[in-house]
């Protein structure tokens, strides 16, 4: 079976356990067992392989765009790992089995253990660095879930999510430096970017690479100053805390670290981020360990200091550093994972996990204890097991190196100061839990745990030992072969002896030890001096940290966005100033060359009219009868001016337009609060009127500068063909109803769904009626004064007629369905104002709804029709037929159209208007409150 | 003959107009400014037909009936809103 | 001959027509299956155009009047790219409001389809000034949507949105008059082609009017400084409006493609890439000004329209970067960011209907009667959209940041996509955090969700592992729709010179 | 209203419309012709049901001298009230005037009243709820009760007259 | 004339542009109506200003561009439309929301006072 | 110069002399019962002598009698006496104060609610 199985059958044992409830608690635990257990054996097969030097690979394309396939290999340090991924992740099911209580959710359990499973194995088999980061973001995602998985406490929420936080802040800065490297080598491929080391190392962006790929390793290795997320991870369920944050996520980092050593380590910047980051590291986790009262606390900060060693390891840069580095991986995970583990225990069993509380647990959980303790002098270096021998390898190339010059001898200070803080704190788990008088308040009587339970313990502590006494023999060849994949094929000489004589490394160990034993003795006066600072729950101001600056982004964003519409129309044309005006100043003459039209008194009289009426509107918009009554000025002046020009359509529909607008305007003013209120401070006037004229600037210029210049449009073709091929003589309707029907199809729609719009606003509104005009004088009583009424009676077969005249000539005249739909709505309007809805709404049976429709649906239909004949949508068709007696006669599929135009106008206006006005007759309204 | 006169005929009501802008903007009352408004809607019909024989073009003639219809609705609407606030009830 | 092209827009203007007329009008039940029924067949022609087009743009001569002098439509991938795009998602927006008792207001159903009606247009048209009226149809129909459902928050956003939109169409006209007034056409491959030929005073008119486009298509899609209205108006939106809304801002971006990738790109001589000095520097406010609105957004629905404005200015980045060969990048992210906002918008409604007082907003409330499925597929949607994988963002996210290569785009691009990609994972975790896990002690609501809106929600949401699978073949495609940008107009051009041939020969 | 009524409008409505047509094409072909009868019957017919009950006209020839009367009146009191317009507003005596109504339906009464607002110098403000009389603003009021007799003789009666009421 | 005209759009837009930015809803519909006054003139000035010339056959010796003037009355169409919605939305939000300020919540007093506070 | 060109320029001149004195009327009377004669009167005079020189232009132009100007005066004599009447029923309802001297002015009151 090829490689990608890894991965693929931890990925679907991590669906098995959701359905696999119903089996029992041992069944799921087994059946998801399964898998990890087949991809072991798997792993297993290619053992002989990869300690033969040869790696294992698959490839297959997937996103060849950007450089990510999925590409699998398996050389030494990827087996080490998946082996211990999948070796630790079986005894973690196994254990968690018997932790979980019958109240948690299992398969939930399961199923994100096993996630996270494919996650690391994804990241430590993958050969295409895109491939790796991808596994690497779904670690941090799978290991939110688990951190979480108590979620109804607020710790486990917080831990889980300043965790994600952090590693994914770190996961994106790694993202860059991959995609950088990726672009340097132009390939993510992982043996190109292996094979290309002194590029990289000699590339003007090595630095930056260096930094971003170091930000991801050392944030998801909880390095300082990283580290703070790791303790309180500790939220988790103990086999998560066993696994991930001991055993293998928090060790992703490293890989990254130990993958890329050969690309690059081997430089100044490296030695000096990477040892002194990890120097840090381990004394601050040392430190910290040793005064933290909750056991998984202690055993979070030590885990800390260790991933410190094995950094500082890294950082050193010599090839013998590096073995031991790959060295004390492998030891670290097995001791505190059982660590951990026998902490669950502990905490399951006694209830607690307070060391304050715990004492003297040896009477009642002696085996448990024995387990424990060995372990712990495995962390703490004890000779015979697997911690001395690494150590011992750490302390030796401490000595050896030199590259911090003269004030190199502080580095084994150091570190032998870290392995005593490291004995110190070794020594209180092992004294304060199991000795130390009799517990304080447990909740329960602490007893041994179930058998099975303590199984992953014994295994793993077994392997401290045996490692700790036939180190060659046991993991002698996989420790070569992981440290010659780290250091790109160069094994440097080592021996793995226990006893290696009387030297340098070992008195840093005997005084390691002496030290610890010195400071747990005096740990008392530490702890008082320790309490001069107060204990920070790195946690809680994280969140508050996050609140503080959201709350921040509020204040800011307010100042740009107020949320008022105001401040947005000023962003608004405030970009329009700004993108338009410059390319204008450019212009080295307004006016160009064409010849202009001579200025005569009417045309300045409208022009007064115009340039006065609008700005008396500006000065008294406070007045809103008198603000609309300009408005009407305005607008005839513009009909006028499109009269003038040759625009007579216009003229047409904008007159009409303006009288439907001013009669929607009156019922609007009606209904809306009769005192406009100045909301305006004196500052706003005078910015809003600054940046009015500005914009009125823009558009004036921009219209005189295009007026008076040439152009040539594509016009001439609608002047030949209007009459030919359109069969009118009126250019403009030809345009709107056939060249270009199809805006005209887009507006009346438009005009449709404003009516439909309206109408459901109009539904359910419940206005205020004022009683009486804005000067308190209460309404006329005549309702409708009969000589209006009369007139008007008399004024609507004369306007349906005109209206009927003017849809007709609209193709070759000025006219059309829109001018005639509008005379109409305004005639049957004018019948309301004269008359009231009630009278009309007897007597006048449309549904105007209706009227949109079917006019919508005769457009419609018209330039589908076409489509019978092969024709495009809207392909007019027009022909002259000879009828007796009346003579020839053109009929035009346009005309249809522009029938559709014209009921589509009438339906929409009046379901507007009527409605409007059936409002006061219902009995929706409210009494004006002012 | 005809071009003079219309220029002078136009002047005329040009200054029909801006006599009209005056009494709007000079009120006293809102119903002084829709008379005001009133009038102009009837010079304007002038002016358009005045357009009309000055151009010798036929098309503006429904400009002015248009504004002669649209000019009745529209002040008759506005004197509705005085009267009754509503003007369809 | 064929009508593909015009049918993603006939199509739902019929049925909008039909559903006005008895005997539809009253009966809301054959409203909603006549309209996804026609949504779904829209989604197949999508389909068809989009594999048509692969081959060959595609234009429609509507009325047989030839380009430049009628209205033509262009479509070509990138077109049917978002025609499909904007089917599916209608579809599940559809299906999900499918489920509402429509007691709320009327006309539903037709408004639903005039909006899809003016978007595909939008989408299809190769005629400026009906690109116009589309934008028009699309933005009436978004108003009377908007209002949908009635309410004081709606009345209030719909008021800001509308002044401004109104305020953006006389810019467009402007614009547009300003365009015509220099170039003398219409047709935006013709406009390409004739602002090479402008003289110099000419070309700076063109410009001030063509930099107004800018301020339009940036007002629509949400462009910084003109995104102030987005976060409100989603929010107050119904769901399946908020959700078809969420295509609405790719219109805007649609447009500025065609116009400043199109007609002033590469090819417009002296004014090439006129507006790319402007945008980058605004792309990158956006993307900051998103993700700050993001982290402080108090609710969900407020935190998706953030995200849509990240979107928006990723996107935008991604048309700048790299002289434009980043669009198809680009492409893929819009794909991607678009499907799943409109299923985050879907869920949001839901898991707001659910909580009851306490909406969607991020405070301690009563469980949810669905919380663990709806606690799914917020995970599985708030991954995709963060950009983790193994969802379609991360793959978006790739692509847009191995779009930059000038290492000044790469600083300023892969600082906020990636700042904005964090503050995003923190403001998601927080959300879902309080949301599915901050509970208080009460009894959980009675309100579960139809399973009609949970195949809409799981449809859209489908997408993104469907996207990240076939991430392969669809990038290549993006990638060649991206260049549609450019060659489709170099298309219309040759037909326009086979058509004056064949004038001239005639004559 | 009965459908017999609203299919045979009232001839003066026909009559009108059937010149109003001809006056907006300004053409009088046979198809054209065909076309305003058309028009000329089924608009009314088409408004029948919001068109309230009208009086008729009984003499039409009355109806035409009396709209020439009228055109007459026109200019000439045009011609009177410039001269007013020029010359001093002082010398102006503006007045109310209250004119009793003989007449009672809403048609000529509102035909009296344009009439009289037609006329320069007056302008009818207002009719009394019960149509008993008729409120006139006039321009200069010399003798009221002159006035009132003058707008009763010459305008009031033909009206009576024409409507036959 | 062409300045004149020119003139007479800027004021135009000035003047609408001036009113959208009010705080009230009726002042804003006004201004929008101003707007789209202007907007319709300079969308017709692009085809450029001609006397005598409408763009109807048989009947004008020349005629001028009528292409802007068929766009102009799409223009002016929809933006009637747009109008009739805006006055009607801000009639609704005044019966929602009980006042007429273009946000639906007038400045308090409170707020007004603060402000005076600050500036004096 | 011909017949109809003479009378095409009388009727337009007079018509332009009745608008501006109309119009100066209601720029110049002293309250709004008196201005409202000014558009109601004298403008409509100037109306149709202006349509009535646009009858005979047209009609003398060569194309044949054309009189549809004769409309517009329809519209406008019918509908003018109307907003007179609303005008006035408007400024009596808010009560606009006529000149002080004013024949009849106690009966305003009576006006107002339609007595008789
Ligand atoms: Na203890
Ligand atoms: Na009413």
């Amino acid at each position: 079976m090829s490689l990608y199985w890894v991965p693929l059958l931890t990925f679907i044992g991590s669906l098995v356990p959701l359905i696999a409830g119903r089996l029992g608690r041992s069944g799921c635990a087994a059946l998801t067992a399964l898998f990890p257990a087949i991809a072991l054996a798997l792993i297993a097969s290619h053992i002989a392989t990869v300690f033969d030097g040869q790696t294992v690979r698959f490839a297959a394309e997937w996103v060849p765009k950007i450089g990510l396939d999925i590409s699998f290999r398996l050389d030494g340090l990827a087996l080490l790992f998946a082996l211990l991924i999948l070796g630790i992740g079986l005894l973690v099911i196994l254990y968690a089995r018997y932790y979980l209580s019958e109240k948690d959710a299992m398969g939930r359990f399961y199923s994100f253990l096993m996630l996270f499973m494919t996650a690391m194995l994804g990241i430590v088999l993958s050969n295409n660095l895109l491939q790796m980061w991808f596994f690497w973001e779904l670690t941090s995602l799978s290991s939110f879930l688990l951190i979480s998985y108590w979620h109804h406490r607020s710790d486990a929420r917080k831990g889980a999510r300043m965790a994600l936080t952090i590693t994914g802040a770190g996961g994106l800065a790694l993202l860059a430096g991959i995609v950088l490297i990726g672009q340097l080598v132009g390939s993510y491929d992982l043996d190109i970017v292996l094979a290309s080391g002194d590029l990289i190392r000699g590339s003007e962006h090595y630095l930056t690479i260096l930094v971003l790929v170091l930000l991801g390793a050392f944030t998801k290795s909880a390095q300082f100053p990283f580290h703070f997320w790791l303790p309180h991870a500790m939220a988790a369920p103990t086999p998560v805390s066993a696994y991930l944050h001991s055993a293998t996520m928090v060790k992703a980092g490293i890989f990254l670290m130990a993958r890329l050593y050969p690309v690059l380590a081997g430089t100044e910047a490296w030695f000096l981020i990477v040892s002194i980051t990890g120097l840090l590291t381990l004394l601050i986790g040392a430190y910290m360990a040793l005064f933290k009262h909750d056991l998984k606390g202690l055993l979070a900060y030590s885990t800390v200091s260790h991933l410190g060693l094995i950094t500082l390891l890294l950082g050193m840069g010599t090839q013998l550093a590096a073995v031991a580095a790959v060295f004390h991986i492998i030891n670290h995970a097995t001791f505190k994972a059982s660590l951990f583990m026998a902490a669950g225990i502990i905490d399951h069993e006694s209830g607690s996990r307070d060391m304050r509380q715990l004492n003297g647990l040896w009477k009642y959980m002696p085996q448990t204890a024995t387990l424990a303790i060995i372990a712990s002098a495995a962390m703490a270096g004890v000779p015979l097991l697997n911690g001395f021998l690494s150590k011992e390898m750490f302390f030796a190339e401490t000595l050896e190196q030199s590259t911090l010059g003269s004030i190199s001898w502080m580095v084994p200070v150091f570190a032998t100061i870290g392995a005593a803080f490291s004995v110190a704190y070794s020594l209180r788990f092992i004294h304060d839990v199991f000795f130390n008088g009799e517990p304080r308040d447990l909740p329960k009587v602490p007893h041994e745990p179930p058998r099975y339970m303590r199984v992953p313990v014994e295994i793993l502590v077994g392997l401290c030992l045996i490692v700790g006494i036939l180190p060659q023999l046991t993991i002698g060849e996989l420790l070569a072969s992981a440290s010659t994949a780290v250091l790109g094929g160069n094994l440097p000489y080592y021996k793995l002896y226990i006893w290696h004589g009387f030297n340098l490394p070992l008195m840093m160990s005997i005084a390691a030890m002496a030290g610890g034993a010195v400071l747990y003795i005096n740990r008392h006066r530490l702890f008082r001096f320790q309490a001069n600072f107060p204990e920070r729950n790195e946690s809680q101001m994280f969140d508050d940290g996050i609140k503080k600056i959201r709350d921040g982004i509020r204040v800011f964003m307010g100042w740009f966005d107020n949320g008022a519409t105001q401040r947005s129309v000023f962003w608004l044309l405030f970009l329009a100033v700004a993108v338009s005006i410059p390319p204008l100043m450019s212009l080295n003459s307004t006016a160009g060359f064409r010849p202009q039209i001579p200025v005569d008194s009417v045309m300045i009289a409208g022009a007064t009219l115009l340039c006065v009426a609008s700005i008396a509107t500006v000065i008294w918009h406070h007045q809103r009868l008198l603000s609309l009554l300009l408005l009407s000025i305005v607008g005839l002046i513009v009909s006028i001016s499109f009269a003038l020009f040759s625009a007579p359509d216009l003229a047409l529909t904008q007159l009409s337009v303006e009288v439907v607008t001013i009669v929607l305007l009156l019922l609007a003013l009606y209904f809306l609060p009769q005192r406009i209120r100045n909301y305006s401070s004196p500052n706003r006037i005078v910015r809003d009127a600054s940046l009015s004229v500005l914009i009125g600037g823009m558009v004036g210029t921009l219209t005189y500068a295009l007026m008076t210049r040439p152009f040539e449009s594509i016009s001439w073709f609608y002047e030949a063909n209007a009459k030919t091929l359109g069969g009118g003589t009126n250019i403009v309707n030809v345009i709107l109803v056939d060249f270009r029907g199809f805006d005209t199809f887009g507006e009346i729609t438009v005009l449709a769904i404003a009516a439909l719009g309206i109408f459901k606003l109009i539904a359910r509104m419940r206005l205020y009626q004022p009683h009486t005009d804005p000067d308190g004088i209460p309404w006329a009583p005549d309702k409708h004064p009969i000589m209006f009424q009369i007139i008007s009676q008399a004024l609507l077969p004369l306007a349906l007629m005109v209206s009927f005249y003017i849809f007709l000539r609209g193709h070759n005249l000025p006219g059309g369905g829109f001018i005639a739909g509008l005379i109409t709505s305004i005639a049957i309007i004018q019948q309301y104002i004269a008359r009231g809805y009630d009278f009309l709404r007897d007597r006048i049976n449309v549904n105007y709804l209706s009227l949109i429709g079917s006019g919508l649906l005769i457009a419609f239909v018209t330039g589908v029709g076409s489509f019978l004949w092969q024709q495009p949508f809207l392909k007019s068709w027009h022909d002259y037929i000879d009828f007796p007696l009346i003579g020839e006669v053109e009929l035009a599929s346009a005309m249809a159209f522009d029938l559709g135009v014209y009921l589509t106008v009438v339906g929409a206006s009046m379901l507007i208007l009527a409605n409007l006005g059936g409002l006061t007759t219902t009995d929706r309204l409210r009494e004006e409150e002012e | 003959m005809l071009e003079t006169t219309i220029l002078i005929v136009s002047a005329l009501i040009g200054l029909s107009l801006l006599l009209n802008l005056w009494r709007f903007m000079k009120g006293p009352h809102m119903l002084d400014r829709i008379i005001a408004l009133d009038t102009m809607y009837i010079n304007a019909i002038a002016l358009i037909v005045l357009l009309g024989i000055f151009m010798g073009s036929p098309l503006y003639y429904e400009g002015a009936l248009f504004i002669a219809m649209l000019g009745f609705v529209s002040t008759s609407a506005v004197c509705k809103f005085i009267l009754r606030g509503d003007i369809i009830e | 001959m064929t009508h593909l092209p015009i049918l993603p827009i006939l199509l739902p203007s019929l049925v909008g027509i039909l559903l006005i007329l008895p005997p539809f009008a009253n009966h809301l039940r054959m409203q909603r299956w006549f309209t996804l029924g026609a949504l779904g067949v829209l989604v197949i022609i999508a389909i068809e155009l989009l594999m048509t087009t692969d081959q060959s743009p595609l234009i429609y001569i509507l009325g047989g009047w030839h380009p430049p002098f009628g209205i033509m439509l262009l479509a070509d991938r990138l077109s049917a790219l978002l025609v499909l795009l904007t089917a599916v998602l209608a579809f599940c927006a559809a299906l999900y409001g499918a489920a509402y008792e429509e007691t709320t207001g009327r006309f539903f159903y037709p408004l639903f389809l005039f909006q899809i009606m003016g978007i595909n247009g939008a989408f299809l048209t190769g005629d400026a000034f009906n690109l116009f009226v589309f934008f028009e149809i699309l933005l009436i129909a978004s108003y009377a949507l908007l209002i949908h459902g009635g309410g004081k928050e709606k009345t209030k956003a719909s008021f800001h949105y509308i002044t401004l939109n109104l305020i953006g169409s006389a810019f467009f006209l402007i614009a547009l008059g300003t365009l015509y007034g220099t170039l003398g056409t219409l047709n935006m491959a013709d406009m390409s082609n004739r602002v090479t030929t402008l003289m110099p005073s000419g070309q700076i008119i063109a410009k001030a009017g063509g930099m107004l486009l800018l301020v339009v298509f940036g007002l629509k899609s949400a462009m910084l400084p003109l995104q102030f209205w987005l976060p409100k108006t989603y929010a107050a939106a119904s769901a399946p409006v908020a959700a078809l809304f969420a295509i609405m801002t790719k219109v805007g971006l649609y447009s500025i493609y065609r116009v400043f990738g199109g007609i002033f790109g590469e090819t417009a001589g002296s004014l090439a890439f006129m507006a790319h000095g402007w945008i980058w520097p605004l792309a990158i406010a956006t993307l900051v000004f998103g993700m700050l609105g993001a982290l402080a957004a108090p609710s969900l629905r407020l935190l998706t329209s953030n995200m849509v404005i990240i979107s928006v200015g990723t996107l935008l980045l991604t048309f700048v970067v790299n002289q434009g060969n980043a669009l198809g990048a680009g492409l893929y992210y819009l794909i991607h960011s678009t499907l799943v906002t409109g299923a985050l918008f879907l869920l949001a409604d839901q898991i707001r209907v659910q909580r009851g007082n306490a909406q969607d907003r991020f405070v301690v409330s009563r469980p949810m009667a669905q919380g663990k499925p709806l606690g799914i597929l917020y995970m599985i949607a708030a991954i995709a959209v963060v950009g983790l994988p193994p969802l379609s963002g991360f793959i978006g996210k790739l692509l847009v940041l191995q779009g930059a290569v000038e290492p000044q785009e790469q600083t300023w691009l892969w600082g906020t996509v990636l700042v904005s990609s964090l503050l995003a994972l923190i403001a998601f975790s927080r959300a879902g955090t309080a949301l599915f896990w901050h509970l208080s002690g009460s009894k959980p609501g009675s309100e579960t969700a139809h399973p009609l809106q949970w195949t809409a929600i799981v449809l859209l949401l489908s997408a993104s592992p469907l996207l990240t699978i076939f991430a392969g073949p669809v990038t290549e495609f993006t990638d060649r729709a991206a260049d549609d940008v450019v060659n489709s107009h170099e298309f219309v051009l040759q037909i326009i010179d086979q058509q004056e041939a064949l004038h001239s020969d005639g004559h | 209203m009965d459908i017999k009524h609203s299919l045979w409008p009232s001839p003066f409505n026909f009559a009108l419309l059937l010149v109003v047509w001809i006056l907006l094409t300004n053409s009088f072909s046979v198809g054209n012709l065909l076309l305003a009868v058309v028009l000329a019957w089924f608009i009314p017919f088409l408004v029948s049901r919001i068109q309230s009950d009208t009086s008729r006209v009984k003499k039409p020839g009355k109806a035409v001298r009396y709209v020439m009367v009228l055109l007459y009146d026109i200019i000439v009191s045009n011609i009177v009230v410039a001269r007013q317009i020029l010359g001093s507003a002082h010398k102006l005596q503006p007045g109310f005037i209250e004119i009793p109504l003989d007449l009672r339906e809403p048609l000529p009464i509102t035909l009296l009243a344009s009439t009289i607002s037609l006329t320069p110098g007056t302008v009818s403000t207002e009719v009394s709820k019960d149509r008993q009389c008729l409120f006139v603003h006039a321009l200069n009021v010399p003798d009221e009760a002159a006035l009132i007799a003058q707008i009763k003789s010459r305008y009031e009666a033909p009206l009576k007259e024409i409507f036959g009421c | 004339m062409e300045l004149i005209f020119a003139l007479c759009v800027g004021v135009l837009t000035s003047c609408g542009i001036y009113l959208c930015l009010r705080g009230t809803t009726f002042s804003v519909v006004l201004g929008l109506t101003l707007l789209s006054y202007s907007v319709n003139l300079f969308l017709f000035a692009s085809g450029r200003l001609a006397l005598n010339a409408a763009p109807i056959l048989k009947h004008s010796e020349q005629i001028t561009d009528p292409l802007p003037q068929a766009l102009v009355l799409t223009a002016i169409v929809i933006g009637f439309a747009m109008t009739a919605f805006a006055v009607i939305l801000a009639m609704r939000a005044r019966a929602d929301l009980g006042n007429d300020h273009v946000d639906g919540t007038p400045p308090s007093l409170e707020q007004t006072l603060r402000q005076k506070d600050k500036r004096s | 110069m011909d017949i109809a060109q003479l009378a095409t320029v009388v009727f337009l001149l007079i018509g332009g002399v009745f608008l501006l004195i109309g119009s100066f009327g209601l720029f110049k009377l002293p309250d709004f019962y008196m201005r409202l004669h000014a558009p109601t009167k004298a403008s409509t005079l100037g109306i149709g002598s202006i349509l009535v020189a646009s009858i005979i232009f047209y009609s003398f132009k060569g194309d044949g009698l054309s009189i549809k100007e004769f409309l517009i005066t329809l519209f406008i004599f019918l509908t003018a006496p109307i907003t007179a009447h609303m005008l006035s029923k408007a400024a009596l309802h808010v009560r606009c104060e006529p000149r002080a001297d004013t024949l009849n002015i106690d009966k305003l009151e009576k006006i107002r609610n339609r007595e008789s």
